[in-house]
């Protein structure tokens, strides 16, 4: 029984969310307003279960060494809460927003220049001699593609000079890829809607073989 | 509009908004009820994926990482089953994690699904480590020693009590990393753990993020890219497992066919305004 | 007679490089055909008798021994198992594992590293002293904002601001905030209304402050109306759809759509496109510039933002980063130019049979980045 | 003061995260993990900053009886559901987001449906535009659509079926045509982002304490 009340409030919930095609509506709003209230309080389950009690409390239940000093970032933590106190306590909370920003500069300076900056280089310096014609035009295009697309991005290139030609091609370069990406989210759109008519289709109203 | 009859491109051109969506609706749903099979071409992106887990024996590890949630389902759960059935099929072992919060239910579920489909036993051939905060700290420190931040599994059990678990504690003993991506953490993987611990990746990532992450897999930092919708339909066409991914295609294509004719109505329409308008123009400078 | 060396089965020791010491890495070189399993077995220094280690892996032909104790001196012995017999490999001198004090497989990352922040520095210096002197080219969208309230203000329409929905920790709404100054003097000389709906609130209070400070610049502070710039929602489509109604209600002239945007900006631009105003649109969002680019008028692609923002304020730290990457992307540009001329003729001359220069060129691309294994 | 100390943590951290990548040696692989844990703890607290606002905005919805303080009822309605199946399934489940649990039942049943439906609703929006707002105003529009077209066409059994060499062509944009465009505008991205963290470690970057 509960299983098919599910599936007809899931299917009522859909509609109401499409109605929203028709104009923002009072409908609408209650399926918006109830998702953002349930996902709201399905977060708080989610950093007591997987945060606090596995990363925190289980550690010091179970006595391993090191344990207690986890009180410390649990402590920060909690701390951001204070931003919504007055001034005279709040500013404490930058402490732990500085803790979060500084290891997040760390860890996004290492992983661009490491993982993206450096192997993307590598890749872009290719042959043009390989003794295959396909190949040889493939590289060409690529490296004419990056080429063109830095001086596209380079800010320090006068009005004319070839910099300014090249960054032409740069442009024709950029748009093609513009292009292949949205004719590929198009069809990830699509794909959201055919997931929903099929539920629509099979599991509420049997028409169609189920999700 | 221009003069006082509304010509033929007018009319064309000024469709109201609520006709387009109802058309879509149409086209989206017709295929659906008729259930018109498709074949899909296989491309080499998707060949290669597959390739890399074919590559792999019983004794290998693959982590699998739930990094979507449900908004983006319809294209990347169709990869999670395909994925999970290919390697239960090679008897290779299977840990799954999550970064996306909203979508660890929906990947237990389809972890369950497809290991009691090939009975396979929890925390011997595969386990279920859950979510754990901090992304990218997660992912450098996994590559020292995996118990640091998943000292239990999503059930609460130490790591240990697991037999499947007992020799692995970082990359070197997961043989292949498979990221379901939805957004940024595809990224991340190949930047924090792929250059950094020179780990094999393979992804599946939701056409918006696919064009994005091909350059990584021209450079050889990826070995493999599952791309929407139709990568899902590819890949189980090569495991001979038809899913959600095959059902979808003909109304994929006949929405895309639609879409594709509502762009060159509109700028046919645009165009023959425009040059209707420089017409009046240069008649009305003449006079 | 060619003499067919049969290589035999043999094992190497080394200390693992670039760790934290407590590991030695052993490789196994040519292993026998049909080979089940390779034991491996080690002798501590003073020690008798070889205790067993575990299985070195056929397909990688590598085990790493992570329990060893750093200073303690080892010998190795491996033995591979076929179908009907076993061969035995040794290593002769004793081996001890130690830790490293720098990583040297990283030495490019840190190169890159410096260098960049050095000029980056440099440059943030040079800004301070004269902003100035440091050339920004011509951003055409920013030009067009001066005739967009221009157009806005002759049809006697208001002018729609939209900061994207992010919050003020991204580089996107940072730059969003500058380009608002910038329009905010414009609309305040023209003396047309501006309308900025938020998202977050702590973005829309210094929205409100940047709008009061550009309308006192421009010499009208009484003419900025506080209530012009108010909070929405904070739910994505919720926004969209509250953005839509200002569009259909008050009719903008001109549109401005600057910032981090998601899934949303295609029903902003299209709202904005059917009431015909001029759009003007930026986004470091890569996914949804190929909407802004089909639906507006101009773009700011992606890092245009940042470079439209440094250009405006003039800001030491905004130049100091742009003309720092500008470096940088020159340099890059050089380096792949001589990479693929020296590469071309690496493979010329490997065809006719003189491979110095490709392993020459090799050993370049392994020093920038490790090739995935 | 106040602004002193937060910029020497950042400083600290940012340090430690940098010199522990190049230094193998004894305390600083340690130290790097300890590092990150905590990291991990507290960015979890970011997550729920924003229940923290969103809770407070809609009390005072209520309390104050602006227009529409019906639907802080719906929210304090789904925020409440949730709390219980949640707080429900976690004394009686070790793993409460698996299927059987009330939690999931909410899961399938409320934010499954709206959150899909919410994302699905694109296909609509993004074929109106298509037809009422995508045109090839100038040269730059005029590729970009092109090539939206072929990729489209391509990656579809109909397209295969209007040109055989279609998909391969579409594969080819991919796999070369785009890729040095897509290249580059993420080397710019990174550039970027790198001077942002040199800015935050040293301090000269202060706009996240405000």
């Amino acid at each position: 029984m509960l299983e098919i009340l599910s599936v007809w409030i899931a299917g009522g919930l859909t509609l109401c969310i499409l109605s929203f095609l028709y104009g923002d509506n009072p409908v609408y709003k209650f399926a918006e307003h109830l998702y953002v209230g349930f996902s709201a309080a399905y977060w708080l389950i989610y950093v007591w279960h997987f945060t606090i009690k596995q990363m925190v409390i289980n550690p010091i239940v179970a006595r391993e060494p090191g344990a207690l000093m986890l009180i410390i970032p649990l402590f920060f933590g909690a701390l951001m809460f204070s931003r919504w106190l007055p001034e005279r306590i709040s500013w404490i909370s930058r402490w732990s927003i500085a803790f979060v920003v500084g290891i997040g500069a760390g860890i996004v300076a290492i992983g661009q220049v490491q993982g993206l900056l450096l192997p993307q280089l590598r890749a872009t310096i290719l042959p043009l001699a390989t003794g295959n014609w396909k190949t040889n035009t493939n590289n060409l295009l690529v490296v004419i593609g990056t080429t063109a697309t830095l001086t596209y991005f380079y800010f320090s290139r006068r009005e004319a000079g070839v910099l300014s030609k090249f960054s032409r091609v740069g442009i024709a370069f950029i748009m093609i890829a513009l292009g292949a990406s949205f004719g590929y989210t198009i069809m990830a759109r699509i794909s959201l809607l055919i997931g929903r008519m099929i539920f629509l289709l099979g599991n509420w109203f049997h028409i169609v073989k189920p999700l | 509009m221009i003069g006082n009859k509304k010509d033929f491109w007018d009319r064309i051109t000024s469709i109201k908004r609520e006709i387009i969506f109802t058309i879509i609706g149409i086209v989206v749903i017709v295929p659906i009820l008729l259930g018109i099979k498709e074949e899909v071409q296989i491309s080499p992106p998707v060949k290669s994926a597959y390739e890399a887990i074919e590559s792999l024996d019983p004794t290998d590890v693959i982590l699998i990482s739930i990094d979507y949630d449900p908004a983006s389902m319809p294209e990347l759960q169709p990869m999670l089953k395909a994925i999970l059935s290919h390697a239960f099929r090679k008897d290779i072992k299977v840990i799954m994690m999550v970064f996306w919060p909203l979508g660890l239910p929906i990947g237990t579920e389809g972890l369950g699904e497809v290991a009691n489909e090939y009975g396979k036993v929890y925390g011997e051939d595969y386990i279920n480590l859950g979510y754990r905060p901090g992304d990218r700290a997660v992912m450098i420190d996994m590559g020292r020693e995996i118990r640091h931040f998943f000292r239990s599994d999503v059930n609460d059990i130490l790591l240990d009590t697991y037999p499947m678990m007992r020799d692995i504690h970082n990359y070197n003993d997961i043989a292949l990393i498979v990221g379901l991506e939805a957004g940024r953490f595809g990224e991340f993987w190949i930047q924090y753990v792929g250059s950094r611990y020179n780990q094999r990746i393979i992804l599946g990532v939701t056409g918006v993020m696919a064009a994005e992450t091909y350059p990584y897999l021209q450079s050889g930092q990826i070995e493999g890219l599952i791309g929407g919708l139709k990568g899902a339909a590819e890949y189980e066409t090569l495991i001979e497992k038809p899913g959600f991914g095959l059902t979808g295609m003909a109304a994929q294509s006949w929405a895309h066919i639609a879409i594709v004719i509502f762009i060159i109505i509109g700028n046919i329409g645009y165009f023959m305004t425009r040059r209707k308008e420089r017409r009046v123009r240069i008649k009305g400078r003449k006079e | 007679m060619i003499f067919l060396l049969i290589l035999s089965f043999s094992i190497s020791a080394k200390d693992t490089p670039d760790d934290a010491g407590g590991s030695i890495t052993i490789n196994a070189y040519n292993i026998p055909e049909g080979t089940q399993r390779i034991l491996l077995y080690r002798l501590a220094g003073g020690d008798t008798i070889y205790e067993e280690v575990g299985l070195i892996s056929i397909f990688k032909g590598e085990y790493d021994d992570a329990s060893v104790v750093d200073g303690m001196e080892y010998l190795y012995r491996g033995k591979a198992i076929t179908e009907d017999r076993a061969y035995v490999a040794e290593i002769k001198e004793y081996i001890s594992s130690s830790p490293e004090w720098f990583n040297k497989s990283r030495t490019s990352v840190l190169l890159l590293l410096i260098l960049f922040w050095v000029v980056v520095l440099i440059y943030i210096q040079l800004a301070k002293k004269n902003p100035e002197g440091l050339f920004i080219r011509r951003l055409p969208p920013l030009e067009a904002m001066d005739e967009a309230v221009g157009r806005a203000t002759e049809m006697g329409k208001p002018v729609l601001y939209v900061p994207g929905i992010e919050y003020i920790t991204d580089a996107g709404t940072l730059a969003s905030i500058t380009i608002l100054e910038m329009v905010g003097k414009k609309v305040a000389e023209y003396d047309t209304r501006i309308i900025n709906p938020h998202f977050d609130p702590i973005v829309m209070t210094i929205a409100q402050e940047t709008l009061k400070t550009a309308f006192s610049e421009a010499g009208r502070p009484d003419a900025f109306n506080k209530d012009d710039v108010f909070y929405l929602t904070s739910e994505q489509f919720g926004f969209a759809a509250g953005v839509d109604g200002i569009m259909h209600r008050e009719k903008p002239g001109a549109i401005f759509l600057q910032g981090y945007f998601y899934a949303e900006s295609l029903i902003l631009a299209e709202t904005g496109y059917s009431i015909g105003a001029i759009q003007i649109a930026g986004t470091n969002a890569t996914t949804q510039l190929p909407f802004f680019v089909a639906a507006c008028d101009y773009v700011l692609l992606g890092e245009e933002m940042f470079a439209a923002s440094a250009y405006i304020s003039r800001e030491p730290r905004l130049l100091g980063s742009i003309k720092g990457a500008d470096l940088v992307k020159s340099a890059l540009l050089i380096l792949i130019g001589a990479g693929v001329i020296f590469g071309t003729i690496a493979f010329i001359a490997d065809n006719a049979g003189n491979p110095t220069y490709m392993e020459i060129f090799n050993k370049i691309l392994e020093f920038l980045a490790r090739a995935a294994s | 003061m106040k602004k002193r100390i937060p910029l020497v943590i950042t400083f600290i951290t940012g340090f430690i995260i940098i010199v522990s990548f190049f230094i193998p040696h004894r305390p600083f692989g340690q130290l790097e993990t300890e590092t990150l844990i905590w990291y991990a703890i507290i960015f979890a607290f970011t997550l729920i900053i924003g229940v923290d606002s969103l809770v407070r905005l809609h009390v005072r919805q209520i309390r104050r009886r602006k227009k529409g303080w019906w639907y802080s009822i719906v929210f304090f309605a789904g925020f409440f559901y949730c709390l219980t199946i949640g707080i429900i399934s976690i004394i009686r489940t070790p793993n409460p987001f698996q299927p059987g649990t009330a939690f999931f039942y909410g899961y399938e049943t409320i934010l499954i449906p709206l959150q899909s439906t919410m994302f699905a609703l694109l296909a609509f929006f993004v074929a109106s535009a298509s037809y009422r707002a995508f045109r090839a105003r100038n040269i730059d529009a005029t590729l970009l659509l092109i090539a939206a077209v072929i990729v489209m066409l391509g990656r579809v059994p109909a397209g295969y079926k209007l040109w055989h060499r279609l998909p391969a062509i579409a594969d080819w944009i991919f796999d070369v045509l785009q890729i040095g465009a897509m290249r580059g505008i993420l080397i710019g991205v990174a550039l970027g982002a790198v001077a942002m963290s040199l800015r935050l470690i040293l301090g000269i970057e202060r706009t996240y304490l405000s």
